[in-house]
């Protein structure tokens, strides 16, 4: 009989996850064991932890190792992700600290949660297995399930997570039926494999089970981005979970399902790409348009931030559907930009929120402007940023979006793609409106910006311009994530 | 021995069930219980296509969903009681206060 | 040669500058008109020695252009800032600065004491310098510019009482008026340029050579468009039918403004405009036509509103309207020496005339003043019998009244009878001719007699003011009666060296030094004209030119007897015709109603049309395209935000209802 | 001196550093602060004219990397020629004035208010240096930005519906524009382009059917920009709610951006798509001359009516460019600059009067001229340069566009537009008549007081430019004579003879096309058929004949105009 031999494993690609696991659990431990100690700590332990994180992670750029038998892979596609993650992370736990205190919901257990979510982004990032996928969007979003219910004594936090959960188990259903036919259909779940196995198949389209295999599991990651018409979820759900949370939400386990369908459409299943672009050509409409459109008439900031969530989907979506390098890459890059002033919008909201009344209006903003200029001015970069108008990250990365889809020769969709943008434009110019050029209803209260909010802003603001005047080196960065896959 | 197609189309139908129960009903335990039955047919399909193509990766998959549902099990019924907490429902009719 | 030609427009400029922008601190009246006055007077010495020097060369080689810049450059298309010295323009010039100056002496009398005095002399040089522009320029753009110029001062002095809406109105009518022309200047000056370089690839606007190629040109055809474009331009400076109607209403400028520029100056640049271009409309028989005849209808029409009209300044200004009709009539008939002619003696017995009413109406004004009466100072119901109490006046006004009258001797005779000649005898219109010609003569009766009624109503009978003002009324002024010496004595011999040949024979062979003089000018229309002789045949009869010589003395006479008649000796009949007549008296004192039918053809109509392309078309259907736009999508907005139910099976719903449209479309595909 | 143009354009960015470190409560040093930095700019930005060198070429370029990534390398690449020179100074002449307009006018948030316009200096500048079709793009946009705030924040009653319908619709029609640059990029690529320069672009043979697209997509944003009729609802509005710098901005120089579009991408990129819609956009330009006169007629509100005029004026300037010769060409230029004098100091006017009396009804006013002779003055002078009497700037700009017109297949509608200089008379005059002229009824009006040293020192350089640019253009037309006819040329498409058409790079699009649905037929013969195509045959032959500059516009048979074109019977 012989032995089991454990192969030897190359432990490097996971070892950024395996870190930020210990310490999730330390930190649980601390939280356990110290119940009423500081939990601000507890933030800045793991925002360093985070950062230390990037650290590792960044030192891997460059390098190509695949481990645990071809299951997960440390590619510039993969680091390139985990960057954004990290940081849709680390600014996320920046802000947390100040909302939390004020909700008075300050759990320890957060932070620890936090990381656990980035972990299960990270796993899908770097997966090139659909069982290490599925791992790592299960990891991700039964965290999050827990993030968006995590201020328990509110009704409305209560339901998010409720409805999040219930829709959110509703779809993984279907996306692993769909990794099951696909299994079925081609025999393994390594990704590189299907690829070849597709690669013999004389008519793939034909191949019912693959192609509804393909379908399904494409529902499963369309729900994770938001993309219509699987999207009803979002706005509720980023409404009622704590902001820090929706922050985080809208950016990185986005980035995640977008990280992980990438790698799964563009390796596993280039040849279905006839079905699939045009697929993707109607979602992104689709999505863009009812975001964009739905967008304009909230009054609710997070609820409309929430739609333009959607609409971003939408774009990225354009990018998607090309499937080409600028389109791809244009997808990389919006990521990381929609984190820095995604985030960075909903640090505001947070700042301008009162206590009980989480989820101002657009109204509350009337003669912010002029009462915190600096921090106006920062909301003001956000918004010209989300809709798109240079010199802003956000006008780059629609630029290679739309530059992909039109490269090749989705004019159309271009076209509808800007004409979204230029409707998202008016919500996004009535924040700017009523913060300057409406007299304010009542006195504002003295916003407090602690230190950590002050910083995730620096990032935000940092991360927002700098991108938009000199982009080269991000963008590079991005072509070369997207070189190897 | 029954072929590859009766089990798909078993697995298949009860995957229907499932997803037409969490259409359908109102309690949130029992809309759980029916996606907990989409997961078993995926499990099903799983096992069956394991068996048909000879290898076990489907089976090692099974494995990863059962351990998955049922963290999905607790933190969803963990959820469920915060929200019976605050409402004493937990009808997902009762789940509207944020809409439009 | 002409070196110092630059002087001429430039002296009226500085002096428009000096008073334009230091006037108001000056102060001084003397010192004012003295520099404005004094700029002019300075022009007129500089023309008089141009035009010494013209004459001292040989007629063939009277041509010379200066230039002093270059102005725009652009492609095919250059015109410089160059002036041309030839016999028309020095004649201009010499009318311009000679007229021009006893104007400005006149003035500075007539306006003593008004508010904007030094403005008033400003706009009078600054009017002047364009006016020298006008006729000196050696392209058509230059023209264009002294054109637009001439055009925007009248505008300044028109509206110089500019608290009277009248004023205002009359001269915001005045320069759209004029604009009216301008169109039809840059559409021919267009046409002309583009179809002579595109046809000849002659890119030229200079009046040298554009003459000198003239022969390129075909006959009829393009040029009948260009021409008639030219003479639309025309038609509104010289205030021809259809657009004669501002220049009544301009009177509501100053009266020397009215004498310089809508009686002497400005609104002759049409018939000098016409004689410029003679090679151009020499090739247009039908736009010839077209000059003729509504010149003719202007004469005749004009004069008609003329007899009714009370304020005396309006009757001159009718009278201008009409003979100007004259001057179009000449030109129209190819007459173009005839027509250079009668402008000059137009302008020395009309600036007269209006010069004698201005002082008419100053001293009634003063008169009325000093009564504090109401009464309107220019209405001639109000004034009689000023010929004792003003006698220069009333001699000055006097002879010029005759000159205009056509009365064997004076100026006006010789300039209008050639053109009622040349009207009858040209070879251009045919039978067109006898018509012309009668009309011409119909109207030099009517013109008799309103002139004479004017003469009658004014200075003759008893006064009919209060005796109290009467007390105050006045002989003017030295400096004002100067001018109207000056002016009258022009007015009596002007006429002396342009002596039509056939009197000319008679007397002694005194050729026609006039006709000799500009004749280089025409040079261009006599050749073409030669060479088409054979198919148009004038008529050459000395008999006949002595008989309809005689005809239209006779009728001129007859119309100052029935003005006599009317307005001396039987006073009542005037009151009597009005009341047998009243709708005919109504339609001719009201101008033929033509004012209130422009308003209500164009005017109206505009402003309506505007009115319904911004309330109607821009707001409601572009602006309401976009906000429907706008609002289109907003109402979708909230569509779809209905369908976010905030229940949690709707949306497993639309989830599934993804699933399964995706499914089928795929797998059914 | 080398860098001297991004040193001009970053001058006033480096202002707002500056004014970001002065306490808002300090108004008077911020506004000192921003009228030295703007001339400052302006006496840096002359240096650009004097060094400039007469002829064709861009100069004082600068041209460094940028961006490069995928298939996109943007260039930092800057440089002037006679097209681009006059309108930068242009823009840094009036930044000055614009200051000192509002010196008073803007009393609240000061700080921010000049910090906004010290920003759309940089970016107007900005964009028209930009050789870098990418670099022009992100300014033109940018642009927008300080103009919203400057509406918005500083603006009238009305503003919030004013300043977002601005940006959204300009926002509009400059995505779609944004959507051909790429495409044209895409196309570039294909043939070889290696960055986004648009000189490269002007040799780049496109197939016409595609060049259609493009030329509309830019088409449309630079119309909305100019603006053109139908598309220029938004200015009235604008300009109505913008404080008075920002409508002097607008009007003087942003406007410009749509006219300086035109002649710097849409036409020389695509030259046969403009032939071919050039009767289009002359009609529209006509309408809009036609139009915006009426409109401007009977309007109530002086500021309007001055909007409205913008609107016929910049009309004019369009049928010049679609003349395609020198002449229209050259008065096109040289209108946008007298525009941008003319309408920059009616802006000014309306806003003395606005400060005095704090309304813009024309009813309201009234007889001014007795109780502000100065002001009454330089009203007539400005109103007379926007009416285009000559001796002002605003003739020798109209005339060339009219005459250019004229010499062009545009014949009839430079008939039809040359009607504009009668409307333009009525209601400029007549507006001047109703405000200035009449008794002084109102008792508000009998208080006025006459302009003081600062309004008269703003108004001073836009008077003697009035006269300077309308007595003596002729420097002003060497400066661009070399570029414009080089530009000429470019426009004058090969396809001019329909031989000459490049067949070559219709295969390289093969792969764009293919999936676009832009399925164009292959050559130029699929063009002839089209409704409004013009007929190329036409042109061939006899072009050799004509003077340079003159494509050989007259050429063309004439269908339509019997009566005016009498060598067609030939």
């Amino acid at each position: 009989m012989d032995m089991i031999s454990i192969p030897a494993i190359n432990m490097t690609p996971i070892l950024p996850e395996i870190f930020l696991s210990s310490l999730a659990m330390v930190l649980l431990l601390i939280t356990v064991f110290s119940p009423g100690g500081s939990k601000s700590l507890l933030g800045n332990i793991s925002f360093i932890g985070i950062a230390a994180t990037a650290v590792l992670v960044g030192s891997g750029w460059g390098a190509n190792i695949s481990s645990f038998n071809g299951s997960v892979i440390l590619d510039n596609f993969a680091t390139f992700f985990k960057m954004v993650f990290l940081l849709s992370a680390g600014l996320s736990i920046l802000i947390s600290d100040k909302y939390m205190n004020r909700e008075g919901c300050n759990h320890g257990e957060l932070y620890p949660i936090i990381l656990f979510t980035t972990v299960g982004m990270m796993l899908m990032a770097s997966g090139t297995d659909l069982m290490v996928i599925f791992l790592g969007l299960e990891v991700m979003s039964v965290s999050l399930y827990v993030l968006a219910g995590f201020n328990r004594n509110n009704l409305k936090s209560n339901e998010a997570g409720l409805k999040y959960f219930l829709l959110g188990a509703f779809s993984t259903g279907f996306l692993l039926y769909g990794m099951a036919l696909i299994y079925g259909a081609t025999g393994t779940t390594r990704i590189a494999k299907i690829a070849t196995i597709i690669g013999q198949m004389t008519l793939p389209s034909a191949n019912i089970m693959l192609v509804a295999g393909m379908l399904l599991m494409f529902t499963g990651f369309a729900f994770k981005v938001a993309a219509a018409p699987f999207h009803m979820w979002t706005p509720d759900v980023y409404e009622g979970a704590p902001t820090p949370m929706t922050a985080f939400m809208s950016t990185g386990p986005k980035a995640a399902a977008f990280a992980a369908s990438l790698r799964i459409f563009l390796i596993a299943l280039p040849t279905l790409q006839a079905e699939w672009g045009q697929l993707l050509w109607v979602l992104a409409v689709l999505t863009m348009t009812v975001g964009n459109i739905t967008a304009l008439r909230q009054d609710n900031i997070k609820r409309m931030l929430a739609y333009s969530s959607i609409a971003h989907a939408g774009y990225c979506l354009v990018g998607f559907a090309a499937g080409n390098g600028t389109g791809t890459a244009g997808i990389l890059f919006y990521m990381l930009s929609y984190a820095f002033m995604n985030i960075g919008a909903f640090a505001i909201i947070i700042l301008v929120a009162k206590k009980g009344e989480p989820n101002g209006t657009v109204m509350d903003l009337a003669g912010f402007g002029f009462k915190h200029p600096i921090l106006a001015l920062a909301m003001t970069i956000f918004m010209f940023s989300l809709a798109g108008v240079p010199p802003t990250a956000g006008f780059i990365g629609k630029f290679y979006l739309f530059s992909g889809a039109i490269q090749k020769g989705y004019i159309w969709l271009a076209i509808l793609g800007v004409l979204n943008s230029a409707a998202s434009v008016y919500y996004y110019l009535r924040v700017i409106v009523y913060m300057y050029m409406k007299e304010p209803n009542e006195e504002f209260e003295w916003t407090v910006v602690t230190a950590p909010v002050a910083l995730a802003l620096l990032i935000a603001v940092a991360g927002t311009l700098i991108p938009g005047v000199v982009p080269s080196l991000l963008l590079e960065l991005a072509q070369n994530a997207i070189k190897l896959i | 021995m029954a072929n590859l197609n009766s089990y798909l189309i078993i697995s298949a139908i009860l995957f229907s069930i499932g997803t037409v129960g969490v259409l359908t009903r109102k309690n949130a335990i029992v809309i759980f219980m029916c996606i907990e039955l989409m997961l078993n047919a995926v499990n099903l399909t799983f096992v069956a296509l394991s068996r048909h193509l000879g290898n076990l990766d489907g089976q090692v998959f099974v494995f990863f969903i059962m351990t998955v549902a049922a963290a999905e099990a607790a933190v969803g019924l963990a959820l469920m009681i915060s929200f019976y907490n605050n409402k004493e429902s937990i009808d997902v009719d009762d789940v509207h206060l944020m809409k439009w | 040669m002409f070196d110092n030609v630059w002087l001429i427009p430039i002296l009226p400029l500085i002096g428009f500058l000096i008073n334009g922008l230091l006037g108001k601190k000056i102060k001084n009246e003397t010192v004012i008109g003295g520099i404005a006055a004094g700029a002019v007077l300075g022009s007129f010495v500089v023309s008089c020695m141009t035009i010494l020097k013209l004459l001292s060369l040989p007629s063939t080689e009277r041509v010379a252009e200066v230039k002093i810049f270059s102005w725009i450059t652009s492609g095919t298309f250059n015109a410089d800032v160059a002036f041309l010295i030839d016999p028309l323009s020095c004649i201009m010039i010499m009318i311009v600065s000679g007229v021009g100056f006893l104007i400005h002496l006149y003035s500075i009398g007539y306006m003593h004491g008004e508010e904007g005095f030094y403005r008033y002399f400003a706009y009078l040089n600054l009017f002047t310098f364009s006016m020298f522009l006008l006729v000196l320029g050696n392209n058509l753009l230059l023209m264009f510019v002294g054109w637009e110029g001439v055009g925007l001062c009248s505008y300044l002095l028109i509206g110089y009482y500019f608290h009277k809406k009248s004023a205002g109105d009359a001269g915001k009518k005045a320069f759209v008026m004029n604009r009216v022309g301008d169109f039809g200047f840059l559409l021919g000056l267009f046409t002309l340029f583009w179809y002579m370089g595109s046809t000849h690839n002659i890119w030229t606007i200079r009046f040298t050579e554009m003459a000198a190629s003239s022969h390129l040109l075909p006959t009829g055809g393009i040029v009948t468009v260009i021409t008639l474009c030219f003479f639309l331009g025309a038609t509104g400076k010289s205030a021809q039918i259809p657009l004669y109607t501002w220049l009544p209403d301009a009177m509501e400028g100053p009266t020397p403004v009215s004498a310089l520029i809508h009686a002497a100056t400005m609104v002759t640049a049409g018939v000098y405009m016409i004689a410029r271009m003679n090679y151009l409309f020499i090739r247009s028989p039908e736009t010839l036509t077209v000059i003729a005849v509504i010149g003719a209808c202007t004469a005749l029409f004009a004069a008609t509103i003329g007899t009714a009209q009370n304020d005396i300044k309006r009757v001159l200004a009718y009278s201008t309207v009409s003979q100007l009709g004259y001057m179009f009539l000449a030109m129209g008939v190819g007459a173009f020496g005839a027509g250079i002619f009668h402008l000059m003696t137009h302008a020395f017995f009309k600036a007269c005339l209006f010069l004698g009413s201005g002082a008419v109406i100053h001293s009634m004004h003063g008169a009325l003043h000093h009564a504090h009466s109401h009464d309107d100072a220019q209405d001639m119901r109000n004034m009689g019998g000023l010929k004792s109490k003003m006698p220069l006046t009333f001699a000055t006004f006097l002879l010029a009244t005759i000159a205009i009258a056509g009365i064997p001797g004076f100026s006006g005779f010789f300039s209008k009878d050639e053109i009622l000649w040349q009207a009858f005898s040209n070879p251009h219109h045919g039978n067109l001719n006898l018509l012309l010609w009668g009309m011409g003569a119909v109207a030099a009766g009517l013109t008799a007699f309103y002139m004479f009624r004017l003469v009658f109503m004014t200075f003759f009978g008893e006064c009919r003011i209060t005796p109290k003002a009467k007390d105050h009324l006045h002989e003017s002024p030295m400096v004002i009666v100067f001018p109207l010496i000056v002016l009258a004595g022009l007015s009596v011999v002007g006429g002396y060296i342009g002596i039509p040949k056939v009197i000319g024979e008679v007397v002694g062979g005194i050729p026609n030094y006039f006709e000799h003089y500009l004749s280089p000018v025409f040079k261009y229309s006599e050749e073409y004209m030669a060479e088409h002789a054979s198919a148009h045949a004038g008529v050459h009869n000395v008999a006949l030119e002595w008989g309809l010589m005689g005809t239209s003395v006779l009728i001129a006479l007859i119309g100052i007897t029935i003005a006599y008649t009317l307005y001396v000796a039987n006073t009542g009949i005037p009151a009597r015709f009005t009341a047998a007549f009243p709708a005919l008296h109504r339609a001719v004192y009201n101008k033929w109603y033509i004012d209130e039918l422009y308003d209500f053809i164009i005017v109206n109509p505009c402003k309506a049309f505007g009115q319904f392309l911004w309330k109607g078309f821009d707001v409601v259907i572009v602006d309401g395209a976009v906000n429907g736009v706008a609002n289109t999508v907003m109402a979708f907005s909230g569509l779809f935000r209905l369908m976010q139910t905030g229940l949690l099976s709707n949306y497993a719903w639309s989830m599934a209802f993804g699933v399964v449209v995706m499914l089928s479309y795929f797998i059914l595909k | 001196m080398s860098n001297i143009l991004s040193l001009t354009t970053f001058l006033p960015l480096l202002g707002v550093l500056l004014l970001f470190f002065i306490p808002k409560e300090n108004k008077a040093v911020l506004r000192g602060l921003t009228l030295a930095v703007t001339l400052v700019t302006f006496i840096v930005s002359l240096l650009i004219l004097t060094g400039f060198k007469t002829n064709a070429e861009f100069q004082f370029v600068e041209n460094v990397p940028w961006i490069a990534a995928g298939p996109f390398v943007m260039r930092y690449n800057i440089g002037v020629d006679g097209i681009s020179l006059w309108l930068v100074i242009l823009t840094t002449f009036i930044m000055p004035i614009s200051v000192l307009s509002t010196w008073k006018a803007v009393e609240e948030k000061v700080k921010e208010y000049m910090i906004c316009l010290l920003i759309l200096e940089t970016s107007l500048i900005g964009a028209f240096i930009s050789i870098d079709m990418f670099l022009f793009y992100i300014y033109w946009e940018l642009m927008l930005i300080p103009m919203y705030f400057m509406i918005g924040i500083w603006g009238g009653k009305n503003r919030l519906y004013a300043t977002v319908k601005f940006f959204i619709y300009t926002m509009v029609g400059s995505l779609l524009m944004l959507v051909a640059f790429i495409y044209l990029y895409m196309l570039g690529t294909q043939a070889g382009v290696t960055d986004f320069s648009v000189l490269h672009f002007y040799n780049l043979k496109i197939d016409p059917a595609i060049q259609v697209w493009m030329f509309l997509a830019f088409a449309l944003a630079f119309a909305i920009k100019v603006p053109m009729f139908p598309l220029h609802t938004w200015l009235p509005d604008a300009h109505t709610e913008a404080p008075t710098a920002g409508s002097v901005i607008l009007a003087a120089i942003m406007l410009k951006m749509g006219t300086y579009g035109y002649v710097r991408f849409a036409m020389p990129l695509f030259p046969e798509a403009a032939h071919r819609f050039a009767p289009l956009l002359a009609t529209l330009a006509v309408i809009g001359i036609i139009y915006a006169a009426l409109v401007a007629m009977v309007q109530e509100d002086v500021k309007k009516l001055v909007a409205y005029s913008s609107v016929a004026h910049l009309g004019f300037v369009m049928l010049g460019l679609f003349a395609f010769n020198v002449n229209g060409m050259t008065g096109s230029m040289l209108q946008m600059l007298n525009h941008g004098i003319s309408t920059g100091a009616l802006f000014l006017i309306v806003g003395f009067i606005y400060e005095r009396r704090h309304t813009r009804l024309i009813t309201d006013f009234g007889g001014l001229a007795k109780q502000m002779p100065i002001f009454a003055t330089m009203f007539l002078i400005v109103t007379l340069s926007s009416i285009g009497v000559p001796g002002t700037n605003g003739f020798a700009g109209e005339f060339l566009v009219l005459l250019g017109g004229y010499e062009s297949e545009l014949r009839w509608w430079t008939v039809v537009a040359t009607s504009g200089v009668i409307f333009a008379a009525v209601y400029m005059l007549w507006m001047f008549q109703r405000v200035m002229f009449g008794e002084l009824t109102n008792p508000k009006n009998q208080s006025l007081l006459d302009l003081d040293a600062r309004e008269i020192a703003i108004m001073i350089p836009l008077i003697v430019l009035i006269f300077v640019m309308g007595v003596y253009p002729n420097p002003f037309i060497e400066k661009m004579d070399p570029a414009i006819k080089k530009l000429v040329a470019q426009i004058r498409p090969a396809s001019m003879d329909v031989k000459k058409i490049d067949t070559t790079s219709p295969a390289a699009h093969g792969a764009i096309q293919s999936q676009s649905g832009l399925q164009a037929p292959a050559g130029y013969q699929g063009m002839s058929g089209m409704p409004g195509a013009e007929q190329p045959a036409g042109h061939s032959g006899t072009n050799g004949q004509m003077p340079a500059g003159h494509p050989g516009m007259s050429q063309d048979g004439q269908t339509s105009e019997p009566a005016i074109n009498p060598h067609e019977s030939k």
